[in-house]
């Protein structure tokens, strides 16, 4: 969102004040310069400012290299608004760079005209050479197109702490704190929520705390000072719903909402998993709670990870495994057979770039096939995909609700956007969150020739049998992943009784669209174009649509959250559309469900970079296909 | 499977009891039988309830044993029983956890999993019927078949240098580590027993004959006329004796047994003393490495200690953080990071 | 194919002679009872008669049954004609039960007013008990629809062989003999194959030698005989392309056709397999040919024999594994591994019952949509499915083909019914067999910067890679699972180069339609139904569509033998008829595929019970959409 | 990756030409830049040719490997890696083939590709980077983790009982096992020429320093004032001696190792003589249970015997075959069941 044309004009301390409606702006350095750090800082302080936010970090890849070069580049992306927002920005208004390594790879996303603020003293011959320049960007004029501020901040940070005893390691490791601090400034942003971090971080180390204090307020007074800067910008407060907010990453949100379903299904909560990249968090997240009654398993490999899951919910507990793509490979057997002995467990799929090892750093949406067809025979299971990052409480939640309610496996579809990006999370009363009620059986449930039978595979009327658990008298008995008998789940090779079964197990999945909200529409009930999306890339689709109605184009926009089933008005949502767009981060793999289920001509706008989609891409292909 | 029942279980439960209510399907002669018999005899005198046995296995001949023991049980997939077995005991500490393997389930697709179970020392019982073949499958050649083994997926003969299960079982930090065989019904039922008794992972191998595809494989260490000599019943704190008359023994040669025979000038204070109970786990390596015919095959309990078992200490850290730090409420837990309040 | 009206009445030794077009029987028994062998016989038989015909065994469940029981039975049908046929037979005209448990498991498939012949010894009060008959079915009326003929076979053997010195148990073991010499007389053909092939095999057993010669012309004579059997049938010679034949299953074509390939290929053969039903077969075959050069290797899993089949590859080998559904699932990610680095390897899958363990000893088709989607990211290979055991080895071929010369992992999608199921193959010339051309790089095939370089990720005009081999000197390279640059096949986090490599995979697959035939028609060129079908299937469509066809339907057929890519044609092929009819054993996986990509309303013919379709039931169905 | 060529590659290779073009991207002060210049030298002693040497690797750091190695490479999946090198040595046992792998790679995902290799004994040297944590994931517990090792996934410390790399391997019939130190880069580079010469599987471990998620878990073996004292460097046929001044010995007490001092009545012929060619492994066994800090830690070869490979046999078998039978013909194949002709 680039700079809005000025409401205010004001005049305040000799200095110009710009008032926007939304500013995208990126902090980018060395991996060891801090500026997840100082971006979060940021983010929490605009936050409690009462701006929307939308974040999305950008780490380098997994091995850390070499300071200096390119491929060890860390970057934070915060998009702060005074209007509700969905995404973290598509061009940037301010771009810092903290090294010429860091000015490579993250100028091409600046907006023409933007502000540019660089560490001068980080260019150079050897930084300039680490990143790949022939000559002095600062200097050749390759950057005329940017309003340029060159900052000595090495320096300044050095002055700051000068006479604080620390090691010049220790030092300089303050600078992204001197560059916050200007940022601040340009931002109209209090010092305050940052000076409370430091005094709490640093509360043992009097140096550091002083060092980091003395050097914010530097980076701020030096915005006040230096010429260079003649106005600075204010973002006014979001109308946003009253309530306490957190931010909160897709990761977050999942280890919260599975805590939560766990305590309020009164099941114990057994998360097994081997670690993978985007999904490591949510395991990092979980071990550290098990005060909350959480067992947490480093299982050897992502088949003991779902077999741990599995057997844990034999056992009568809510098991619990996520990976991403590679490992759902290695899981899919085993889903097979919690399929068969139709036993509930959430798998979570956080989709990273493939195929095969692929960009295990970056985003995609390219699983969904995998959920729903990667395994051996006729092998339903339900999917759910959360839309952003605090969605993800909310669905894992659903997920946890299906498959205890449903006796099945549920595939939670989050990616690396979601799972890095973070939002404001309206934290939720405990007595507002929906209750799963679980009942284990406690007597047989037949009466087969006068003897009390249990009959693992009797069915309610939704065709759901029940969760016996072993240690329950009476109820003994064998389940298995050969084809079962209906209602007594002996093994069966009956030709008519396997027809039988397999129709079963779909349609009790398909029941779970009596349980579902329908489809909404975000826009007019009909009209020309329906952009209908699943996961990530809800955000960016919500911003071009409504940017696309603003500019009168009768075109709405639907949202799968639930993707097996789909809600039960999603073919008559698609037929009431001239046309069809589904934006996917694929080659279009729910295009391809949606038309082979509903025959409908949908048009595909598939991006597979390994980044999430710009607004921009999104409202052009709408303008595009309605001008 | 429809199973009857008994809302208050009859305290000792005869070996009947523990039948379930499906025909057995093994082959007429399969050693199998007899485990499954001694299994019942076995658990009938522990006076464990029904409802807290149960049994998983992965896929075999061997693992359709938990359809017929009317106690729970879980007929999972090829090779993964010791990772569900895991996810049950670490939730549920209160039941008996029996694993059914064979040594293609076990130790060909299952190797990771089986030594990942027994170095972590998950209290699970691993009993892994090891007929030297793939039974279900009709008669391949398994990791643990001799080299020159002719199959129909060897019609040449096996090249593959064969698995010793107990000393892969010891090099995975066992806890304890057991061989028995199917026609020694006695046998079969104490070393059951040990296994139950021993909390932890208890692994026990078990010398099942295939009648179909690889009938007498195990003949030097059945047949009456032969298998004193070829078969050294081991016995905690006892010399290594075996022969028909009792007048062979095993002494140790620097690091390498050696068979000798009492009488001339050598006595049973030359032999090797078993000690299950060793700390350092060489000795039963050792007796693992005892291999027909160089040398007769040790039966009996090889290794015994005690260390931590993984479902205790994961229950343990839980536990000892909420006693010390208070169960979490959800509340906190939301409020675990920075909040802030908008009005 | 139920009995024709008879075209011709003699009187032969005293007994009508019926001819018929074509026959269908059924010899079933005790797994002991050698019925497995019998029917070879007859078919051997029939076949050099110069029938045509097709066979399939039905075993029992993996593990030997106590004897008597009806999980213990064993079965072998023999359809055979004089005419051209392509199924096994739906109804029984004749058949054999050597016990209860046959009679009960089998009697179901004998047309109203069959013959069955059972063995009236076999009937004893333990026999009918373990069979689970309360009372004598030969006795309480209950076959009073069929023409029963009870011989006291046990006894009429013993007797037979009574004065060969012979164990009681060796003697009963030639039982079936007798029953094939009965079965040789009424269907009229002549014992001299079979004698022929006793005298070979038991050369070095007189006893048994003897023993089987006499009882086999003793059941013959029998048959001449007893006034019980009024009339005897006689089948035509078929008219059969000229040639030599020889009798094979699915499972024996594909072991000819992986050795044939890889000879004319000249590369070395590397089959790595784990042992699963009903692929384990192939595995057997080809350990017994490592004198043609083959190198077969028992992993310890699925995943090694993929990453031995990959590895092999990797060193200029033919790579193959074989598999079924649930061994498909663990060599998903491998897979993944192989589109990624563009090496050629060929995966079979032998279908059976699934979900899960499932119905391992059945068929099914429930895996098409895991091969097409069954991995993380976006990861397309190529596919090829045969259409009956004798396509087995031309599709093999194929796929050998396409993979070496697109360097891509390729699909075989058979199944249990082709495995096991047999038919007569016309023995080809080695010199009409397709020559597949592979050429290994030996020099670098670039310039940079004045260097010789080799650029593994360098493609022709179809985006086909080189296949450089370790071992040439000045081709060193290094490949993996990371997304490569496109040229140099470094590694490459970039955005616009991972979608350009997504692109160019998907595209290279899609080429595959360049260099594979048009989608041909059976019927008419349009019309009002197209039946559309892949795999083991074919057969039963052929047969139900050509009938249609002969009474005036205005319906076609088509046989999908490529799946990925299709052909070219078939979207132009199905838009030609009013409808389109997809029978398939599973709920609906290639018509989803025909549905999504060419927005066809096609309707399917579902069936998941384990078994092949009858051609009845895709008659009727035809019937019911043109009446 | 483009390479640069030498269509006829000099015959003595100098350790720079085995570097790849690709720029190192471990993190400064990585262990596995010192193994990544050893194996140059190592390799460049022996002079096999560039284009026969293929490096095969899991994924993980060390897993990144074959990038900076100028021979033939592959960089697989996640623990599959000695599976592929098993398919490419069997059919070209022409080249060198080198597994790269991790104690994460190696010891968790692919524990039984791992064993199944060992046992078999192809002919692979299989080199484990051991850091004692799980790399590049950013700083998970490994198997071989210590009891309470503090991670982001064990923040109250790990609980699962390690495997010992060399015991597994013994465990699993290995031909050869040693293990060396990233920082010893002399005995590093003798250990790799030593596995390069074993005909068979050659497994390597090598303690591996992770500067950013272990630093310092090897210090007892690596830091210069204490290292003497908490190694032992084996050496075939002589007696087990180590300690700064060499003043201190293993003695073997029964089957327990035990440390002695030299001197007050305890001389070197009491102590434990090494022997790499034992027939059989439990000496090999016992020294991998040495554990620090109860016992030194032996560096060295542990064993090394003689034993055909797979690869060798696989191919003698088809031979064989070829030489008695004569190579087979298709037209023979085809007709090899019964045929008829239709005229
Ligand atoms: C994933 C998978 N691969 C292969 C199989 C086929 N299979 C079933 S049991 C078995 C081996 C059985 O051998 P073992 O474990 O020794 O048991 P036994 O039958 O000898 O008792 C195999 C290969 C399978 N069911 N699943
Ligand atoms: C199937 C699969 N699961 C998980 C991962 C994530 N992963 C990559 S490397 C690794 C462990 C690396 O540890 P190690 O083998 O010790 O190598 P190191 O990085 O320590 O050298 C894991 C879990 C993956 N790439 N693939
Ligand atoms: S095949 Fe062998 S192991 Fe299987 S049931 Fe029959 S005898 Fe037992
Ligand atoms: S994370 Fe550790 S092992 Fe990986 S490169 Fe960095 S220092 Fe080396
Ligand atoms: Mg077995
Ligand atoms: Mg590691």
């Amino acid at each position: 969102m680039s700079v809005s044309t000025p409401d205010v004009e004001a005049n305040q301390g000799g200095r110009k004040v710009i008032e926007l409606e939304s500013v995208t702006i990126r902090l980018a350095g060395d991996s060891g310069d801090g500026m997840q750090l100082a971006g979060t800082q940021f983010t929490n302080t605009s936050a409690i400012l009462g701006n929307d936010i939308s974040t999305l970090p950008d780490f380098p890849a997994e091995i850390r290299a070499p300071a200096g070069t390119l491929a060890g580049v860390s970057g934070f992306q915060i998009h702060f608004s005074s209007r509700d927002i969905h995404t973290p920005g598509d061009r940037l208004n301010t771009l810092v760079a903290m090294n010429p390594a860091a000015l490579k790879t993250n100028i091409k996303d600046l907006e023409p005209g933007g502000l540019l603020i660089v560490n001068s003293d980080a260019f150079g011959a050897g930084d300039l050479h680490k990143a790949g320049y022939k000559s002095n960007p600062l200097e050749d004029g390759s950057l005329a197109n940017y309003r340029v501020l060159a900052v000595p901040i090495t320096k300044l940070n050095r002055e700051a702490v000068a006479d604080i005893k620390l090691s010049p390691r220790e030092a300089d490791r303050c600078k992204n704190f001197f560059a916050l601090g200007l940022v601040y400034w340009l931002y109209e942003r209090s010092l305050e929520p940052t000076l409370k971090w430091i005094r709490e971080k640093f509360a043992k180390n009097p140096a550091i705390l002083e060092a980091n204090t003395r050097t914010l307020k530097a980076g701020y007074h030096y915005g006040e000072t230096v010429e260079a800067l003649p106005v600075h910008y204010r973002v006014p407060k979001a109308q946003i719903k009253p309530g306490r907010y957190r931010k909160i990453t897709g990761n977050e949100a999942l280890a919260l909402g599975l805590v939560s379903a766990a305590t309020l299904a009164e099941l114990p909560l057994v998360y097994a998993s081997y670690p993978i990249t985007p999904a490591s968090d949510i395991l990092h997240q979980l071990s550290d709670l098990k005060r909350y009654g959480v067992r947490t398993i480093q299982a050897e490999d992502e088949i003991a990870a779902i077999g741990v899951a599995i057997g844990a919910a034999f056992g009568g507990a809510l098991g619990v495994t996520a990976t991403s793509g590679p490992g759902v490979c290695l899981k899919s057997e085993a889903i097979g057979l919690a399929v068969m002995t139709e036993l509930p467990v959430v798998i979570i799929d956080v989709q990273r770039g493939g195929p095969s090892t692929g960009l295990p750093t970056k985003t995609e949406q390219a699983d969904l096939l995998q959920a729903m067809f990667g395994r051996n025979g006729e092998c339903p299971v339900a999917i759910v995909a959360p839309c952003s990052p605090a969605d993800c409480f909310d669905m894992v939640f659903e997920a946890v609700r299906l498959a205890v309610s449903f006796m099945t496996p549920v595939f939670l579809l989050s990616d690396g956007y979601l799972a890095n990006g973070a939002e404001p999370w309206l934290i939720p009363k405990i007595s507002d969150l929906p209750r799963i009620v679980v009942k284990h059986p406690t007597r047989p449930n037949s009466n087969g020739n006068g003897e009390a039978h249990f009959l693992p595979y009797k069915r309610d009327e939704r065709l759901v049998r029940q969760w016996a658990i072993p240690g329950t008298p009476g109820l003994e008995h064998r389940i298995g992943g050969l084809e079962k008998e209906d209602v007594t789940g002996n093994v069966s090779y009956d030709p008519l009784n396997h027809e039988h079964m397999v129709r079963t197990r779909a349609q009790k999945i398909a029941n779970i669209a009596d349980y579902i909200p329908p489809l909404a529409v975000n826009g007019p009930p009909e009209g020309d174009l329906l952009v209908i999306g699943w996961g990530g890339t809800y955000g960016a689709i919500t911003t071009a649509v409504e940017r696309a109605q603003r500019k009168g184009y009768k075109v709405a926009q639907a949202h799968l959250r639930y993707l097996n089933p789909m809600p039960k008005n999603t073919g008559e949502v698609l037929k009431r559309y001239k046309r069809v767009l589904v934006p996917e981060l694929n080659c279009g793999q729910l295009r391809l469900l949606l038309r082979g289920t509903y025959l409908v001509d949908a048009v595909g706008l598939n991006k597979v970079q390994g980044r999430p989609f710009l607004v921009s891409e999104i409202e052009e292909k709408i303008e595009a296909m309605l001008r | 499977m429809a199973t009857s029942s008994t809302t208050n279980p009859v305290p000792v439960l005869q070996p009947k009891d523990l039948a379930s209510d499906q025909e057995v399907r093994w082959c007429p002669g399969c050693g199998d039988y007899s485990i499954l018999a001694q299994m019942k005899k076995a658990l009938a005198g522990l006076n464990i309830p029904r409802e807290k046995l149960v049994f998983i296995s992965g896929i075999g001949c061997s693992s359709r044993f938990p359809y017929y023991m009317n106690t729970y049980g879980f007929h999972t997939i090829h090779g993964r029983a010791p990772t569900i077995a895991t996810g049950l005991k670490i939730c549920r500490p209160d039941l008996s956890v029996w694993v059914i393997t064979g040594d293609g389930d076990g130790l060909s697709i299952g190797g990771n999993h089986l030594i990942h179970a027994i170095r972590r020392n998950v209290d699970l019982k691993i009993i892994l019927f090891n007929n030297e073949i793939y039974g279900l499958t009709k008669g391949q050649y398994s990791p643990t078949s001799r080299i020159g083994t002719r199959t129909k997926s060897s019609p040449l003969g096996s090249i593959d240098n064969p698995l010793r299960p107990l000393s892969i079982a010891i090099g995975a930090e066992a806890t304890f580590v057991a061989r028995t065989i199917d026609v020694d019904v006695n046998h079969l039922t104490e070393t059951l027993r040990r296994a139950a008794a021993h909390k932890g992972t208890a692994f026990v191998e078990v010398y099942q004959n295939c009648k179909i595809f690889n009938d007498g494989v195990f003949e030097y260490a059945t047949d009456k006329s032969i298998k004193a000599d070829n078969t050294l019943y081991l016995e905690h704190g006892k010399p290594l004796i075996f022969g028909k008359d009792r007048t062979k023994g095993i002494r140790l040669n620097g690091l390498e047994p050696e068979v000798v025979t009492l009488g001339q000038g050598v006595t049973v204070d030359d032999l090797l003393i078993h000690d299950e109970k060793a700390e350092e786990p060489s000795l039963a390596y050792l007796l693992s490495r005892m291999v027909y015919p160089r040398f007769p095959e040790c039966v009996g309990v090889f290794r015994c200690v005690e260390r931590p078992t993984y479902d205790e200490l994961l229950n343990k850290q839980t536990e000892e953080v909420i006693r010390v730090k208070g169960r979490g409420k959800l509340e906190d837990l939301f409020a675990s990071d920075d909040t802030w309040v908008v009005e």
